[in-house]
C-alpha cells in the first residue's frame, strides 16, 4: 500500500486547500477588477517640468469650497488649441477632443462612491493634508495607468482609493468628526 | 484632540403655526433639495415619500364654527432616547454629537423598518420602489444629496447636503465654526410666510432658542420624553389643544380626509363630536 | 422506486403507500411553488408588491414570524426538560419537537429575508451590530439557535434506515448524541433570550405607548412575558401536532400518558404567565401609559380592537385553558385536552397579533388617523409557502425518519 | 463599549461551543474507528432501535424468565444475570447427538449460534469456522451477491462479519466472535469464514447452544411467518411448516428487505 | 484506482475550507451588498461647478425674481431673490419647481395642423391663408393672457394692420386695470373671495405685509385664506354684492345686519382700508372707503393700456382666433371662447406649450417654449403701484421646433424682427425715458436707470425695472375698474337642483410631477374630482364618505368622489374650480 493510497483522503484535502488559496489570492484579485485605460496618455511630468505648470493651475479649490477636480476641456484647449509638441498622442488628443470640443472621459482613480461627501477644503485648509497622502506621486507620473473598477460594485479599486476604514482611522486619531453623515450624503 | 472639532451645536426649529398658510412650499423645496422622486402612479399617500408633510388639522366644529390650521410634520430630531436610533440593528441611525441631528444612513440600512415602527411622528419613509424621474428630469438632481435605492428607509436630516456645502465654504475660508444663518434647511429658506425659524438651540442668542423658550411654544408628544427639537408655536388655543392634546378617543372624519388618507376600515363614519 | 421508498422507511412501522404519499404532498408542493412565486416577486420587484406602507411598516410576515417562533419554542423547552431536567417521558416526542422547531425557525428566517428591503445586506447586522437594539439580539440568537436546531436535526437524519448502514454516520450520530445536553443547554440559553427579545422588540418602543412597557435592567416586562408564554405554548403545540399527525397517519405514535403530560406542563407554565400578564397590564393601564400622555382606554376605542381583546387574551385564551390543563380529569379526556391546547396556541397568536398589528394600527399624533391593513396576495403567498414548506419537511421526516420512537412498539 | 464586549463575547462563546461540540463528536468518531470501537458502537446504536420482540433475553427460551428484554445488546459476557443463571444451572456437559432437527432444519449441536443466525464452529486447529445457520441459509438461499471481509481483517462479535445481497435486501451478518479472518469461502463447503479467535480460543458465553436452540428457532419461525404474511393475512408456510430450501422463491411478492431485516436483526 | 465520488467530495471540502482563508467570500459578500448603491435602477446626479443664475418667473403675473442654483448650466433648484421688490425673496410652490415643467407630459413638441405634425412654415402659410380669407365681418382676434408686455405690442401692431383685428384678454387678466394696490400702507383688506393669502398678487409681497393689515374674508367656502383671516364672513354664494352694499350702508352709519356692522367697524378702525374682489358694489364700497388714489389704497399706474375683455367681444364674430397660453397654464374658459367664434370655418390657433389646454380645440398648435426655455419677459407685477418690467432669461436648453408666440405673430406679419429684438427695443425705450430704478438680482441693489451703462446686459443678468410712482391722487383715465365679480344671486334651490355648486380651491396649476405628488400624498390640495359636502348634506343625499357620485348642473354633469367635511356650508357642494351654479348630486 503506497503512502498515497494510505493517506489518499488527507492528501486530496490538502490539495483542495492549496488550489483554493492559489485561486483566492492570485487569480481572484485580477479577475475582480476591470482595468479601464485612460482615454489620453497624459503626462503630469511633461506639464510640470516642460510647461512649468503648477498643480494649483488645474487642481484648485473654488471660493465656495468645492474642489475643481480634473480640469475641463476649456482649460486644456487654452494651450492645446494648436499642437504644442510633435507627439502623435497630442495630435490624437487635439483631433479627438479639443477640435470637436468634447470633454475627456478621464478615469478618476480615487473616485468616491456617490453617497460620499469628501470635502477637499476641509482636508487641505483645515487638516493641511498633503495631496500625496491620498493620491500618491500622481503629480510626477510620466503616464496614467489604467483605473481599476470593481466588476460587481462598480467602485474604484485603484491603490490610491481610500476605503472607509482608512478615513475613519485618521479621523479617530485626529479627533475629527466621525459620524456617518459627516462624510456621507 | 477635540480642538479640531468645532463647538457642538444643537440644531432645532420653531414653526409658527399662525403664519403657516398651508401652501406646501416647504414640502416642495424639501423634495427638490433632497432628490425625492415624483411618485409612481401606484404610490398612495401611505407609500409615498414626503420628508416634510403639511397636515391640516381642524377644531372638529361644523360650519360655520369650523376652524382649520396647518401643521408641517418632519423628523422631530428627538434628542433623548431617540426611538429610531435606539432600535436600528446595524447603526444606520445615529445622533450626530456635533449637530444633534438624527442621521439616517440609507447605504447602511437593511430595510427592516423597525425604526418606522418606533417613530411616533411617522416621519420616516421607506423606499417601496426604486426612485424614478421623468426622462430628462434626473438631470435636475441635487449633486449634494445621494439618491436612495429601493428597500431602505430615509427621513429629514435638516438638509445635511446644505450643512456639507456650508462647512466646505467655511473650510475654504479656514473656518471650522459656521456663522449663524450660514446653514439653513431648504424648507426654512422656502417658506413664503417665514413661519419656520432654524438655528442652534444651545446658542442663547439665537432666535430659535428665544422662541423655544417663550410661552407660545410646545412640542408634539412631549410626554414621551424624547426631547424633540422641533418647536411649534401658536396663539390660537384650539390649535395648541388639537396639536398637543392626548389622542381623542374618536375622530371627526374631516381630519382623516384632509390628511389625504383613505378611509380606515372598521372605524366607521363618525359624526363630528357636536354635530 | 417503491422499493427504495420502503427501504428508506424505518422498519416495523406502517406508512402510506407511495401513491397515497404522492397524492398527499402534491397539493403542498403546488402551494409551495405558488408561494415561492409570490416571494420571488417581492424579492425581484421590491416590497411594493406587499400592502405594507410607511405606517404599517410591519405586516403579516412579522406577525407570522413571532407566532411560529413562539410555537416552535416547544423544541427548546422539551429539550430542556428532557436533557437538563431529565424528564425521560418526553423522549417520545423530542425528535418531532426538534423537527417542528427547525421548521418554525427556518421558515421564520426565510420570511424575514424576504421582509427586509435589502436582503443582500443581512450580514451588516453581524458586522456593525447595534447591541442596544432588541432586533440585534433577536437576529444573533435566532441565527445561532437555528444552527443548534440544525445540529440537533442531524442525528435524527443519520438514523434513517439507509443512512445508518454507513458505519461512520452511525458512529458520529452516537458521539453527537452523547453531547446533546450541551446543545440543549445552549439552545435553552439562546431561546430564552430571543423569545424574550422578540417581546422586547415592542416593549422598548417608547414612541408607541400602546406597546411600551417599563422593565427591569435593559429589558421591558414584555421580554419576560414572551419567554413564559412561548414556553407555555411550545408543549401545547407539540401536543397538537402529535395528535394531528397520529390522526392523519391513523396510527398511535406515543403512549397515551405522553400527551396529557405535555398538556400539564403547558398548564403549569400558563398560570404564572397569566398572573404576570395581568399584573403587567394593570401597571400599564394605571401608570405606564398615562405617564406618556395616553389614557389606556383610548387604545380600545377603535373598532374592531375593542376591550374584548384584553379579555380574550387573558381569560378566554389564558385562564380557561390553564384551568382545564391543571385538572387531571379534564386533561385525561382528549376532547378537553385538545381544545385547551388549541386555545393556548390561539392565545399566543392573538397576543403576538396585538403587539405587531394593533400597535401599528393605533395612531400617536392627535391629528393622525387610525389605520388598517390587509396583506396583498404576494404576502399571503409567501406566508403559505412557509406553511407548505413546513408540512412537506415534516411529512418527509415522518415518513423516512423515526420521529416517534414508541411508534414501532405500539404499532403491533 | 462594555455592552459591545458582553454581547459579542456571549455570541462568540456560543459559536465556539457549537463548533466545539461538532468538532469533538467528529474527533471522537474518528477515535472510535481507530480503536476498533466502531462496530461495537454501531451495534450499541442499533440494538435499542430493534423492536422489543427481537430483544428478548435468551433465558426466556429456557423458561427461566416469563418475560425479559436484554439490556446488554446480546452480549452475555459481562451480564451478571446470565453469569448467575449459568452458575446455578450449568449447560449440560453430556455429549449431545451430532444432529438436531428443528422443524426440518438441521442445527448441528456441535456449534454455537449467534442471535443473528451465524454459527461458530471451533476447529481442532484452534481456528473457528463461521457460517449461516439453516434458517439464515434458506432466507438468502442463492444470494445475488456476497461481500466477504479481506483475509487478515479483524471482525468483532455483534459487528458486521460479511454482507449478503438478496432480492434488494442488503443483509449484514453479525459476527459471533472477535478474531482475525484467516480464510474465506463461499458457502460451498458449508462455511464462509475461518477465523483465528482473539485470545486463542472461542469465547462462546454469549452464543446459543443445545437446549436453547429449539425454543429460539420456534420464536424465530413465528417472527418469520408474521414478517412473510402480507398485511392482514394469516401467516402460512409454503409446505405445512417445513421451510423450503429457497423461501424467497416461495414468496415472490414479499418485501424481502423487511423479512431479512427482521430475522438478521437489522433496524 | 480511479477518482471516486468520495475523492471529489474530499477535494471540494478542502477547497471550501481553503477558500475561507482567501478574500473571495468576503469581498464578494461586500460587493453584492453595496451593489444596490449604484445598480441601474438608481439614477445618479450629475456633477460640476455650482453656479448661480438669475431669471424672472413668468408662470403667473406676480413677476417674482428667481435665483437658480445650477450645476454647470443646468438649474437644480430655484429660490426667490431676497430683496426683490415684488416677491420679497419668495417663490410660490409652483415657482419653486418651475424648472421641472419642461419635463412634464402633455408638452406640445411640434407644430400640429388638425392634430397632424406639420412643418412650421406650412402652419404659418395655413394661418396666413385663413387670415387673408377673413371677410370684413369676420374678425381676427388674438387672446393675450398678459396684456402690457412687449409681446402684446407686437400683437396690437399686427392686428392694427388687419381690416378687423381684435386684441382681447381673458376675464380677470387685469383685475384692477390702471391701478395697483398700495399694500405697504393698507391697514385693512375686505376680501370678497379673493385668495389673498393663497397666491394673490405677488404672494411674497402680500405675506411680507400681512402683519400690517386686518384681513376680512367674505366667502362661502372655508378657504385657506378664510382659515387665516382675522375674520371670516361666510355668506351665501352670490350674495357678496349684497353684503358689500350692506357694509357700505353700515359705513354711512345706517343700521345693517350684525356682520356688516362688525365689518364696517373694523374697516373704520383700520384706515386706510380697501375692498378687493367682488363686483360693482365693491367698487362703490371702495369709493365710500375713499381708497382710490390714496396711499394705502388703489394707486394708478402709468403703463396701463386698456384691452377688450373677451366677454365684450360680440358672439359669432371671430374668424381666426390666436390663443396664447402661458406655461403657468391658467385655464381659459373655452365655452366662452367658442361662443365668440363663427360657427363654421373659423380657425383656432393655439400658441401654447401645452397639449391639454386650448390646444385640444385648435386647428393649429404652435408649440411655445416652456418656462425658462427661452428669453421671455415679465410685465408689471400684479398689483404693483408702479409700472415694471423684467426679462426672464432662459436657464434650460429648449428642444427644437418651438416658436415663441410673439415670434409666430411677427412672422405672420412678415416682420423681420425677432422677439428678442422686440425686447431689446422695450429695454432701449426704458433706458431712453431714463425714469425709475433698476433692482439687480445678483447684488440685490437698486440703481437709477440712467446710472446703468448697459441696461440690456443688466436685465439679462437678472433685474427688474420699476417706474417712478405717479404723484399719488392724480387718477388718469377711467375710475377703478372692477373685475367681473361673481354672478348675481344664485337661483333658489329647485327640486331638480336642490344644492349649490361652489368653487372650493383654485384648480391646481400645471405643475411639476413632484409638486402634484406632494400635494396628492399630503392631501394639502383637494383632488380635482373631489366633491366636498357637509356630512349632513351628504347623508341627506343618500351618500357616504368616499362614495363615487355624479354631480349634475345646468351646464352638464361630471363624476366625483364624495368627501365629508363638516367645514362645508350645508346645502353646498365644493368642487375644485367650478363656477357657482345650482346642482344636484347622486351616487354613481
Amino acid at each position: 500500500m503506497t503512502v498515497f493510497q494510505k493517506h489518499r483522503g488527507q492528501i486530496l484535502f490538502v490539495a483542495g486547500v492549496l488550489v483554493a488559496l492559489a485561486a483566492g489570492w492570485r487569480a481572484f484579485p485580477v479577475l475582480r477588477f476591470q482595468r479601464v485605460p485612460q482615454p489620453v496618455a497624459f503626462s503630469h511630468k511633461i506639464h510640470t517640468d516642460k510647461a512649468g505648470a503648477k498643480c494649483e493651475d488645474c487642481h484648485f479649490l473654488r471660493d465656495d469650497g468645492a474642489w475643481a477636480g480634473i480640469p475641463a476641456m476649456d482649460k486644456c484647449s487654452g494651450c492645446h488649441a494648436q499642437p504644442m509638441g510633435t507627439s502623435a498622442e497630442e495630435k490624437r488628443f487635439i483631433d479627438g477632443y479639443v477640435t470637436p470640443g468634447r470633454e475627456v472621459p478621464w478615469q478618476v482613480y480615487s473616485r468616491q462612491p456617490e453617497n460620499v461627501y469628501f470635502s477637499h477644503a476641509a482636508h487641505i485648509k483645515l487638516a493641511h493634508l498633503d495631496c500625496r497622502q491620498c493620491h500618491g506621486a500622481q503629480g510626477e507620473s510620466e503616464t496614467l495607468g489604467p483605473a481599476r473598477v470593481d466588476r460587481i460594485s462598480g467602485y474604484s479599486g485603484s491603490p490610491h482609493f481610500q476605503d472607509m476604514n482608512a478615513c475613519e482611522d485618521c479621523h479617530r486619531q485626529r479627533g475629527a468628526a466621525n459620524s456617518c453623515l459627516a462624510c456621507h450624503k | 484632540m477635540t480642538a479640531i472639532t468645532p463647538k457642538p451645536a444643537r440644531y432645532g426649529m420653531a414653526i409658527d403655526l399662525d403664519r403657516c398658510t398651508g401652501c406646501g412650499a416647504c414640502m416642495i423645496a424639501c423634495a427638490v433639495e433632497n432628490n425625492v422622486p415624483p411618485a409612481r402612479p401606484e404610490a398612495t399617500p401611505r407609500t409615498g415619500i414626503t420628508w416634510m408633510r403639511v397636515y391640516q388639522i381642524s377644531n372638529g366644529a361644523s360650519f360655520p364654527d369650523t376652524r382649520a390650521a396647518f401643521i408641517p410634520i418632519l423628523c422631530q430630531q428627538c434628542g433623548k432616547d431617540t426611538p429610531c436610533a435606539a432600535v436600528c440593528p446595524q447603526e444606520a441611525v445615529e445622533t450626530d454629537p456635533a449637530t444633534g441631528i438624527v442621521d439616517q444612513m440609507p447605504q447602511r440600512c437593511l430595510g427592516c423598518r423597525y425604526c418606522m415602527a418606533a417613530c411616533p411622528y411617522h416621519a420616516r419613509y421607506f423606499n417601496w420602489w426604486d426612485p424614478q424621474w421623468p426622462a430628462g428630469m434626473e438631470k435636475t438632481l441635487n449633486p449634494d444629496v445621494a439618491t436612495r435605492m429601493r428597500g431602505v428607509v430615509e427621513k429629514c436630516n435638516f438638509c445635511h447636503g446644505r450643512l456639507h456645502t456650508a462647512r466646505a465654504r467655511a473650510a475654504a475660508e479656514g473656518r471650522r465654526e459656521l456663522h449663524p444663518g450660514e446653514y439653513v434647511p431648504a424648507c426654512v429658506e422656502a417658506c413664503p410666510a417665514a413661519a419656520i425659524v432654524f438655528g442652534d438651540l444651545d446658542d442663547p442668542a439665537s432666535e430659535v432658542a428665544r422662541l423655544a423658550r417663550d410661552g407660545q411654544s410646545f412640542r408634539l408628544l412631549e410626554k414621551l420624553g424624547t426631547e424633540p427639537k422641533i418647536y411649534y408655536r401658536t396663539a390660537r388655543p384650539w390649535v395648541r389643544q388639537a396639536a398637543a392634546q392626548q389622542r381623542p378617543a374618536s375622530e371627526p372624519p374631516e381630519r382623516r380626509l384632509r390628511a389625504g388618507l383613505p378611509a380606515p376600515q372598521g372605524s366607521g363614519q363618525k359624526e363630528p363630536a357636536h354635530a | 422506486m417503491p422499493k427504495v421508498d420502503s427501504q428508506l422507511m424505518p422498519r416495523g412501522v406502517r406508512r402510506s403507500t407511495p401513491r397515497q404519499f404522492l397524492l398527499w404532498i402534491l397539493p403542498w408542493c403546488a402551494l409551495l411553488a405558488f408561494g415561492l412565486y409570490g416571494a420571488g416577486l417581492c424579492l425581484v420587484k421590491g416590497l411594493n408588491q406587499t400592502n405594507m406602507d410607511n405606517r404599517f411598516a410591519f405586516g403579516l410576515w412579522i406577525f407570522v414570524d413571532l407566532t411560529v417562533i413562539a410555537l416552535g419554542a416547544g423544541a427548546f423547552f422539551t429539550g430542556f426538560l428532557l436533557y437538563i431536567l431529565k424528564k425521560r417521558e418526553l423522549k417520545a416526542v423530542i425528535n418531532s419537537a426538534v423537527v417542528i422547531g427547525f421548521i418554525c425557525y427556518s421558515g421564520a428566517v426565510a420570511a424575514l429575508l424576504v421582509d427586509v428591503g435589502q436582503p443582500a445586506r443581512f450580514w451588516f447586522t453581524f458586522w456593525h451590530p447595534n447591541v442596544h437594539s432588541m432586533l440585534t439580539e433577536v437576529t444573533f440568537c435566532i441565527s445561532c439557535y437555528l444552527t443548534v436546531l440544525f445540529i440537533e436535526y442531524i442525528p435524527i437524519v443519520l438514523k434513517n434506515r439507509k443512512l445508518r448502514q454507513v458505519p461512520s454516520f452511525l458512529v458520529f450520530e452516537f458521539e453527537l448524541h452523547k453531547l446533546m445536553p450541551v446543545l440543549a443547554g445552549v439552545g435553552t440559553f439562546l431561546s430564552f433570550f430571543h423569545q424574550g427579545s422578540l417581546g422586547g422588540l415592542y416593549g422598548v418602543l417608547r414612541g408607541r405607548p400602546f406597546a411600551f412597557r417599563e422593565g427591569f435592567a435593559i429589558w421591558p416586562s414584555t421580554f419576560f412575558l414572551f419567554i413564559l408564554s412561548a414556553a407555555a405554548a411550545g408543549p401545547a403545540f407539540i401536543l397538537l401536532t402529535t395528535w394531528l399527525v397520529s390522526k392523519i397517519s391513523g396510527k398511535p405514535l406515543v403512549r397515551p400518558e405522553v400527551l396529557p403530560l405535555l398538556g400539564r406542563i403547558s398548564g403549569i407554565l400558563l398560570v404564572p404567565y397569566i398572573l404576570l400578564k395581568s399584573i403587567d397590564t394593570l401597571v400599564w393601564i394605571d401608570s405606564t401609559s398615562p405617564a406618556r400622555g395616553f389614557a389606556a382606554y383610548q387604545y380600545y376605542a377603535w373598532k374592531p380592537f375593542g376591550p374584548w381583546i384584553l379579555f380574550a387574551e387573558i381569560v378566554a385564551f389564558g385562564l380557561l385553558p390553564a384551568l382545564i390543563l391543571l385538572r387531571r380529569r379534564l386533561r385525561e379526556s382528549p376532547a378537553w385536552l385538545l381544545s385547551a391546547a388549541t386555545l393556548v396556541c390561539l392565545g399566543i397568536a392573538l397576543n403576538r397579533f396585538v403587539f405587531t398589528i394593533q400597535t401599528l394600527a393605533l395612531p400617536t399624533l392627535p391629528f393622525d388617523p387610525f389605520m388598517s391593513y390587509l396583506p396583498s396576495w404576494q404576502e399571503t403567498a409567501t406566508f403559505l409557502a412557509v406553511v407548505a414548506y413546513g408540512v412537506l419537511l415534516y411529512s418527509f421526516s415522518f415518513r423516512y425518519l423515526t420521529l416517534f420512537p414508541q411508534e414501532k412498539d405500539l404499532s403491533c | 463599549m462594555l455592552s459591545h464586549i458582553i454581547f459579542l463575547g456571549l455570541f462568540y462563546t456560543v459559536l465556539a461551543v457549537l463548533s466545539a461540540t461538532v468538532a469533538l463528536s467528529l474527533f471522537r468518531a474518528a477515535q472510535d474507528f481507530r480503536a476498533r470501537r466502531a462496530e461495537a458502537i454501531c451495534w450499541q446504536a442499533t440494538f435499542p432501535d430493534l423492536p422489543a420482540r427481537e430483544r428478548v433475553c435468551r433465558h426466556e427460551f429456557t423458561g427461566e424468565f416469563a418475560h425479559r428484554t436484554c439490556d446488554r445488546a446480546f452480549d452475555c459476557r459481562e451480564c451478571q444475570t446470565h453469569a448467575a443463571l449459568v452458575a446455578e444451572r450449568p449447560p449440560d456437559a453430556a455429549p449431545l447427538p451430532r444432529e438436531a432437527d428443528v422443524f426440518g432444519l438441521e442445527f448441528p449441536l456441535d456449534r454455537f449460534y449467534h442471535r443473528g443466525h451465524a454459527w461458530a464452529h471451533p476447529q481442532p486447529d484452534g481456528t473457528v469456522t463461521v457460517g449461516l445457520d439453516a434458517l439464515g441459509a434458506r432466507l438468502v438461499a442463492e444470494p445475488d451477491a456476497i461481500e466477504l471481509p479481506a483475509v487478515g481483517s479483524h471482525i468483532q462479535s455483534n459487528g458486521a462479519a460479511w454482507h449478503v445481497r438478496k432480492r434488494g435486501a442488503d443483509v449484514r451478518i453479525l459476527s459471533p466472535l472477535d478474531g482475525e479472518v484467516v480464510a474465506t469461502s463461499d458457502s460451498q463447503n458449508g462455511w464462509y469464514l475461518t477465523v483465528k479467535p482473539d485470545g486463542g480460543q472461542l469465547d462462546a458465553r454469549h452464543l446459543l447452544r443445545g437446549a436453547e436452540i429449539r425454543p429460539w428457532i420456534a420464536r424465530e419461525m413465528e417472527r418469520l411467518q408474521s414478517a412473510l404474511a402480507p398485511a392482514g393475512q394469516a401467516p402460512t408456510m409454503a409446505d405445512g411448516g417445513v421451510p423450503v430450501d429457497d423461501i424467497a422463491a416461495g414468496y415472490p411478492d414479499a418485501d424481502w428487505d423487511a423479512v431479512c431485516s427482521e430475522i438478521f436483526l437489522q433496524p | 484506482m480511479g477518482f471516486t465520488r468520495r475523492d471529489l467530495l474530499t477535494f471540494t471540502g478542502g477547497s471550501a475550507a481553503g477558500l475561507m482563508f482567501t478574500p473571495v467570500p468576503w469581498s464578494l459578500l461586500r460587493d453584492t451588498a453595496v451593489l444596490s448603491e449604484n445598480w441601474p435602477g438608481v439614477p445618479q446626479p450629475l456633477h460640476g461647478e455650482i453656479r448661480t443664475r438669475y431669471s424672472t418667473c413668468t408662470l403667473c403675473p406676480a413677476g417674482c425674481g428667481v435665483r437658480a442654483r445650477c450645476v454647470g448650466d443646468r438649474p437644480v433648484s430655484l429660490a426667490g431673490v431676497s430683496g426683490h421688490p415684488a416677491s420679497r425673496g419668495v417663490l410660490c410652490p409652483a415657482g419653486l419647481v418651475g424648472h421641472h415643467l419642461a419635463f412634464c407630459r402633455d408638452r406640445a413638441a411640434e407644430p400640429l395642423a388638425n392634430g397632424r405634425p406639420v412643418a412650421i412654415e406650412r402652419a404659418l402659410a395655413g394661418v396666413s391663408a385663413a387670415i387673408a380669407a377673413c371677410g370684413a365681418r369676420e374678425s381676427v382676434a388674438i387672446l393675450d393672457p398678459r396684456p402690457g408686455r412687449a409681446a402684446s405690442l407686437v400683437y396690437r401692431r399686427f392686428l392694427a394692420g388687419l381690416p378687423s383685428g381684435v386684441h382681447c384678454a381673458p376675464p380677470n387678466a387685469e383685475p384692477y386695470g390702471a391701478f395697483g394696490i398700495d399694500l405697504e400702507n393698507t391697514r385693512a383688506i375686505l376680501s370678497f373671495g379673493a385668495p389673498v393669502l393663497d397666491g394673490w398678487l405677488s404672494p411674497g409681497r402680500v405675506l411680507a405685509n400681512r402683519s400690517h393689515f386686518q384681513l376680512i374674508q367674505v366667502e362661502p367656502a372655508y378657504s385657506r385664506t378664510a382659515s387665516l383671516a382675522d375674520l371670516w364672513v361666510p355668506v351665501l354664494p352670490g350674495s357678496e354684492d349684497g353684503f358689500a352694499a350692506a357694509v357700505a350702508r353700515a359705513l354711512e352709519g345706517e343700521t345693517s345686519d350684525t356682520h356688516a356692522t362688525e365689518v364696517a367697524r373694523i374697516l373704520l378702525r383700520n384706515k386706510p382700508a380697501i375692498a378687493v374682489g367682488g363686483g360693482a358694489a365693491v367698487a362703490t364700497l371702495n369709493a365710500k372707503l375713499g381708497s382710490v388714489g390714496r396711499p394705502g389704497g388703489f394707486l394708478p399706474r402709468r403703463d396701463f393700456t386698456p384691452v377688450t375683455g373677451i366677454a365684450s367681444v360680440p358672439d359669432r364674430s371671430i374668424g381666426v382666433l390666436l390663443i396664447e397660453e402661458t406655461a403657468g397654464g391658467e385655464p381659459l374658459p373655452w365655452d366662452l371662447l367658442r361662443r365668440k367664434l363663427i360657427p363654421q370655418d373659423s380657425v383656432v390657433v393655439a400658441l401654447t406649450p401645452w397639449l391639454d389646454g386650448c390646444a385640444r380645440h385648435a386647428d393649429y398648435v404652435i408649440p411655445a417654449p416652456m418656462y425658462l426655455e427661452s428669453l421671455d419677459e415679465a410685465p408689471t407685477p400684479a398689483g404693483s403701484t408702479v409700472a415694471g418690467f423684467s426679462l426672464s432669461p432662459a436657464l434650460l436648453t429648449a428642444p427644437p421646433k418651438l416658436t415663441p408666440p410673439a415670434e409666430f405673430v411677427l412672422r405672420l406679419a412678415h416682420d423681420s424682427a425677432t422677439y428678442p429684438d422686440i425686447l431689446k427695443q422695450r429695454v432701449a425705450a426704458i433706458k431712453k425715458d431714463g425714469r425709475g430704478t433698476v433692482f439687480t438680482y445678483p447684488d440685490a441693489k437698486s440703481a437709477r436707470v440712467r446710472d446703468i451703462p448697459d441696461l440690456w446686459k443688466a436685465m439679462l443678468g437678472g433685474a427688474v425695472w420699476l417706474d417712478e410712482p405717479l404723484h399719488s391722487g392724480t387718477v388718469r383715465g377711467a375710475d377703478l375698474q372692477v373685475c367681473a365679480g361673481p354672478p348675481g344671486p344664485a337661483l333658489p334651490p329647485t327640486p331638480e337642483y336642490p344644492l349649490l355648486l361652489i368653487a372650493a380651491d383654485n384648480p391646481p396649476p400645471h405643475g411639476s410631477p413632484l409638486m402634484s405628488k406632494l400635494y396628492r400624498e399630503s392631501g394639502l390640495r383637494r383632488p380635482a374630482n373631489a366633491a366636498t359636502v357637509h356630512p349632513k348634506t351628504g347623508r341627506d343625499q343618500g351618500l357616504e364618505d368616499g362614495a363615487r357620485a355624479i354631480v349634475t348642473s345646468p351646464s352638464g354633469k361630471f363624476p366625483v368622489q364624495v368627501i365629508f367635511d363638516a367645514a362645508v356650508m350645508p346645502g353646498a357642494i365644493e368642487v375644485v374650480g367650478q363656477a357657482i351654479s345650482p346642482a344636484s348630486i347622486r351616487r354613481a
